[in-house]
């Protein structure tokens, strides 16, 4: 006979709260948790791999699915990098509008991370307005891109096209702001979502630093890094970097709602400068012709769910050598293992809901 | 950063465009570097199949300083495994094992991350064949 | 005999096919377009389907959202198996169809879970939009209510099964 | 009932039917009543949730079978009825099939003891406020038996969940209960009803002088209901489905059929506890004031004080939908305490502000009854 005191109980990989398909294996007494191992790959599809047989042109498209929320991100990161190897510079124009475009598409981002995180939680509304006010946005990139998620729009050295519509972008910011109001009353002060977020899951800098978490996540722990603020692309845009010093899945909360608002204040700044200047003027890299020189090349971003960067070594072929993505996620997921341990069974779930995970960006 | 302290500890090391590259104990540089220069984000471990032997790039940040340091390693199929230092490096290495069957000497939970327990060859090296003879359904095929 | 079967078919095919209670499956991008499906603009509740089970058990219809790599196929024939009949497959978006931008160059990508599940309606785009979706799930619904009876059931489903078998492909859990 | 149960024996005798006759079907037919009805409440109950959830999340919620979606849920009761019932082959199937009807059984009994007016109470004792009470902690044992025999992990962490959450909610709710027993001076629900009558109404119910009973019997109610923001027994984004994730087909739409029959029934007891039961809101009843002393208004007066249940209920069961749509879950341990903590020594000082209450008044507001 057996005296095991501990449930093993394993947690997805289809489970409604892994945001995808995230395994994590808990060791459960009661319901404390005494240790978590995540078991991801449920979704690796081998992007570095298929970029060694692909032109540069023809992984362009696919990069877009390694953040399916920020797909903007991934495009930019690499275009940029090829700009860079090439020593193409961008006009000013294209500078703003790819800056409005990434703040727009951090906005649905993080609109879909609140909805889910309430979710978690069990809170039922908030999700159902979250994504009311997400499908504007992408409605919106739908219009100017011709797709609502995978928008294909930024090419080596420019935009796809010229940006219109601004008019819609002007609504969505009026209507957001007064909608994220609306969000912080139901939520912020809630006895219930206080109760379950305040002090839990608190993530100390230095744990944070071991476990090379960044973006939001490090912002709400006290620490001021932001990469938009050194970013070339974001230059003579004024905004605030997000610092909380709570460290725990509130101030991951509320640090998500700020820059909700700082974005917001991004991508007003870029609308008027947009009407500013005058007709789009790129010089576009033809796509066919693009060989790297040999050599390495690195670049990195703000991604909404922290530090995004790119790593490609080329031996001057018009594919690359070696192409690596570093993702936010993924060290998120790494944190699990230390941030689980010890606490209660659904503040596990609250807590790893409030890290942002997403799992295309893990697994790759 | 002072490239004299890295020279104390391992003597082979020279820099090409901004990366420091060593010819052995890598733990120890890194171990200097985080204590000693609050090197205190290990941002990401990438490794490159150079054909005969296998580039690790260990990139290290500073908050404080806002400083990158690269490190370059090349090694046939061991590595010096860096987990005391950074928790992060569990999931870098545990994914260059998967992708490039390297064994990183000193990390105990070495295992197969992306692709299945029983996945045979390691898809990110050159030598890789991308061929689906092995699946299972096409087993059957060939059989019938 | 037959007039009672028919009307019998009727009432059932009616229920069976304004009650698809999906199961929360997905895998990756189709599955945040799947979530819009639910919100507030599109509300997949008008035709009875906004109850999402998390259980298999009490699932009707498997939208199987996103990419499907090797090690998920295990997983998905299992959520498949435990689920109770009659049950439905909506494959959505190109990469569940035939492999979608990863089929050529992807080396663990499953090429269409037509070779693991069987599947009755296929959605390709890369993500469908919500819409697409709605029309899906409308287009099992005539499905269900034109060409099912209860005199027919089980031979759909072994014919299902059989063929894959025939061609060798059906992915056996055991084996991978 | 006795004056129901005259009229059907003289309609019988007219009809030269025996005596055994009459005295056996007397018994079944109102059974058959209460089963259809409380199937029709059920179905309606879930129709009204998803269009409420609809409307407060700015959606349309069903609308396509049936004019305005009404048939939606009959189609989701037929479609559960003829799928697959599966029994895990790791589960203890004796006690896997048996929990579905043990959770079944005690609200079907219990629907039986409430006056729905003065003159139909199935099942009248003297002390039914306590068979109440036991009835309704019922479900929670078959709830624990069917998570144990499934042999799922998520069920059994559900299972628990919900023996821990109604041990300490039914702790509070009985001193609760306690007080307004004080209060009425009777253990009988009709006589509960009835001492909170008045010629002002609703002034005389027991929700004005037992306001912090009323509050805390509602939440107590949410707990055992494991509705919103109590939910965790069944947590979705935690434990799938909770206690009934390996239940398929018929067996899970018994538990589903159980689970919105308890809340239709709690809010009922909920309405005779602090509500006045049957009691028109004014006094006198609508039927005597716009018909007077008449035969119909006699016979409409009996349908007018089952309606005015049914729509406190109904209101109550609102107010539950709209907390679903707008809380997000407790935690574990904060349930509990929660329970320990502040509601029970609450519901002790309400019962102790009762009783100085009750030796101070007389039990009413001074002259009102």
């Amino acid at each position: 006979m057996t005296t095991a005191t501990t449930l093993k109980l394993n947690l997805g990989p289809q489970h409604p709260s892994t945001h995808g398909v995230l395994r994590l294996i808990l060791e459960l007494d009661g319901e404390k948790i005494l240790s978590c191992e995540p078991d991801i790959g449920y979704l690796h599809r081998g992007m570095e791999k298929m970029a060694e047989g692909l032109t540069y042109i023809q992984y362009l498209p696919t990069v877009d699915r390694i953040d399916y929320l920020a797909g903007c991100f991934y495009s930019e990161l690499l275009c940029r990098t090829v700009e860079q190897a090439l020593g193409a510079e961008l006009s000013e124009k294209v500078k703003i509008i790819r800056v409005t475009l990434l703040e727009l598409n951090r906005i649905a981002s993080h609109l879909l991370w609140v909805g889910a995180f309430l979710m978690d939680l069990g809170a039922l509304s908030p999700f159902f307005y979250a994504m009311r006010e997400r499908e504007m946005i992408l409605r919106y990139f739908e219009k100017l891109t011709g797709q609502r998620m995978m928008y294909n729009y930024f090419v080596f050295g420019g935009v796809r096209k010229d940006i219109d519509y601004l008019e819609d972008i002007e609504e969505i910011i009026n209507v957001l702001t007064k909608k994220i109001d609306d969000y912080e009353k139901i939520i912020t002060d809630n006895p219930i979502f206080t109760a379950r977020t305040i002090g839990k899951g608190i993530l100390e800098p230095e744990l944070a630093f071991n476990n090379s978490i960044t973006g939001v996540n490090l912002r709400a722990s006290g620490i001021n890094y932001d990469l938009r603020k050194t970013d070339r692309l974001y230059e003579g845009f004024e905004f605030e970097p997000v610092i909380l010093y709570e460290k725990d899945s509130w101030a991951r909360y509320k640090a998500r709602i700020l820059e909700l608002r700082e974005s917001l204040k991004i991508v007003e700044q870029g609308i008027s400068r947009l009407k500013a200047v005058g007709k789009l003027d790129q010089k576009l890299i033809n796509p066919l012709t693009i060989k790297l020189p040999e050599g390495e090349y690195y670049s990195e971003i703000e991604a909404p769910r922290g530090l995004a960067s790119i790593y490609i070594m080329s031996k001057g072929e018009d594919k690359p050598y070696r192409l690596k993505w570093r993702t936010g996620s993924y060290y998120a997921v790494n944190l699990l293992r230390r941030l689980l341990v010890g606490e209660y069974l659904n503040d596990a779930i609250a807590i790893a809901g409030s890290l942002d995970i997403i799992l295309p960006e893990v697994d790759k | 950063m002072n490239i004299e302290d890295i020279k104390n500890i391992v003597s082979e090391c020279d820099i090409e465009d901004n990366k420091i590259c060593v010819k052995s104990r890598i733990y120890d540089v890194i171990k200097c570097l985080k204590n000693e220069y609050s090197f205190k984000i290990l941002k990401s471990i990438t490794a490159i199949d150079l054909g005969d032997e296998i580039e690790l790039l260990y990139k290290l940040f500073s908050v404080e300083d806002e400083e990158e340091a690269l490190l370059s390693i090349k090694v046939k199929a061991e590595a010096e495994s860096v987990v005391d230092l950074f928790d992060s490096a569990r999931a870098d290495e545990n994914e260059i094992y998967d992708m490039f069957g390297i064994q990183f000497i000193g990390n105990e939970d070495l295992k197969r991350l992306y692709m299945p327990e029983n996945w045979e060859g390691f898809p990110l090296r050159k030598d890789y064949i991308q061929d689906d003879t092995r699946l299972a359904w096409n087993d059957d095929c060939n059989n019938a | 005999m037959g007039f009672f079967v028919t009307s019998i078919d009727w009432v059932l095919n009616n229920a069976r096919a304004n009650s698809l209670w999906p199961l929360t499956f997905a895998t990756s991008c189709c599955g945040i377009e799947m979530m819009h499906t639910v919100a507030s603009d599109n509300d997949i509740a008008r035709f009875g389907s906004e109850v999402f089970r998390g259980s298999p058990r009490q699932a009707d219809l498997l939208i199987c959202a996103g990419t499907i790599t090797h090690k998920m196929a295990p997983v998905l024939l299992r959520l498949y198996e435990q689920m109770a009949e009659p049950k439905y497959v909506i494959a959505m978006g190109a990469c569940t169809c035939g492999g979608g931008m990863f089929c050529d160059n992807s080396y663990s990508v499953i090429k269409g879970i037509d070779k693991i599940i069987p599947v009755d309606i296929y959605l390709p785009q890369c993500p469908p939009k919500p819409e697409a979706l709605i029309d899906a799930v409308r287009k099992l619904q005539q499905n269900i209510i034109k060409n099912e009876s209860i005199l027919k059931r089980k031979d759909f489903v072994n014919s299902h099964t059989s063929e894959l078998m025939e061609k060798g492909e059906l992915l056996v859990e055991a084996k991978l | 009932m006795n004056y129901l149960y005259h009229m059907y024996m003289e309609f019988l005798s007219k009809y030269q039917l025996p005596e055994l006759f009459g005295n056996i079907t007397f018994y079944i037919i109102p059974f058959c009543i209460i089963a259809i009805a409380l199937l029709v409440v059920v179905l309606a109950l879930v129709l009204a949730e998803r269009k409420l959830l609809g409307w407060l999340t700015q959606r349309k919620g069903p609308n396509r079978v049936g004019f305005w979606g009404i048939l939606q849920t009959l189609a989701d009761a037929f479609k559960l009825l003829i799928k697959e019932n599966i029994t895990p082959s790791k589960s203890d199937k004796f006690l896997f099939n048996l929990a579905p009807i043990l959770v079944f059984v005690p609200v079907m009994t219990v629907l039986g003891i409430i006056p729905y007016s003065s003159e139909f109470t199935f099942v009248n004792t003297s002390t039914n406020v306590i068979l109440y009470l036991i009835l309704v902690a019922f479900p929670i044992l078959s709830i624990f038996l069917g998570g144990w025999a499934s042999n799922n992990k998520y069920s059994l962490i559900g299972a628990v969940r919900g023996i821990a959450q109604v041990l300490s909610y039914e702790v509070p709710i009985t001193f609760v209960v306690l007080s307004v027993v004080v209060l009425a001076n009777s253990m009988n629900l009709t006589g509960i009803t009835l001492a909170q009558y008045s010629r002002f109404g609703l002034l005389g119910w027991y929700f004005i002088p037992c306001v912090l009973g009323f509050v805390i019997m509602f939440i107590c109610m949410l707990a055992e209901l494991n509705r919103c923001p109590f939910d965790l027994p069944e947590a979705e984004s935690e434990l799938i489905c909770g206690y009934n994730t390996e239940y398929s087909g018929m067996r899970f739409a018994l538990f589903y059929l159980s689970e919105y029959a308890l809340l239709f029934v709690n809010s009922v007891f909920i309405s005779i506890m602090f509500l006045g039961g049957y009691l028109s809101p004014f006094g006198a009843y609508l039927s005597h004031l716009l018909l007077g002393d008449t035969y119909l208004a006699s016979v409409l007066v009996y349908f007018e004080q089952a309606f005015w249940l049914i729509l406190k209920a109904s209101i109550i069961i609102f107010v539950i939908i709209w907390i679903r749509a707008t809380l997000p879950r407790l935690a574990s341990f904060d349930l509990l305490k929660f329970s320990w903590a502040y509601l029970l020594p609450l519901s002790i000082f309400n019962l102790f502000i009762m009783v100085i209450y009750k030796y101070l008044t007389g039990g009413a507001l001074c002259g009102l009854s």
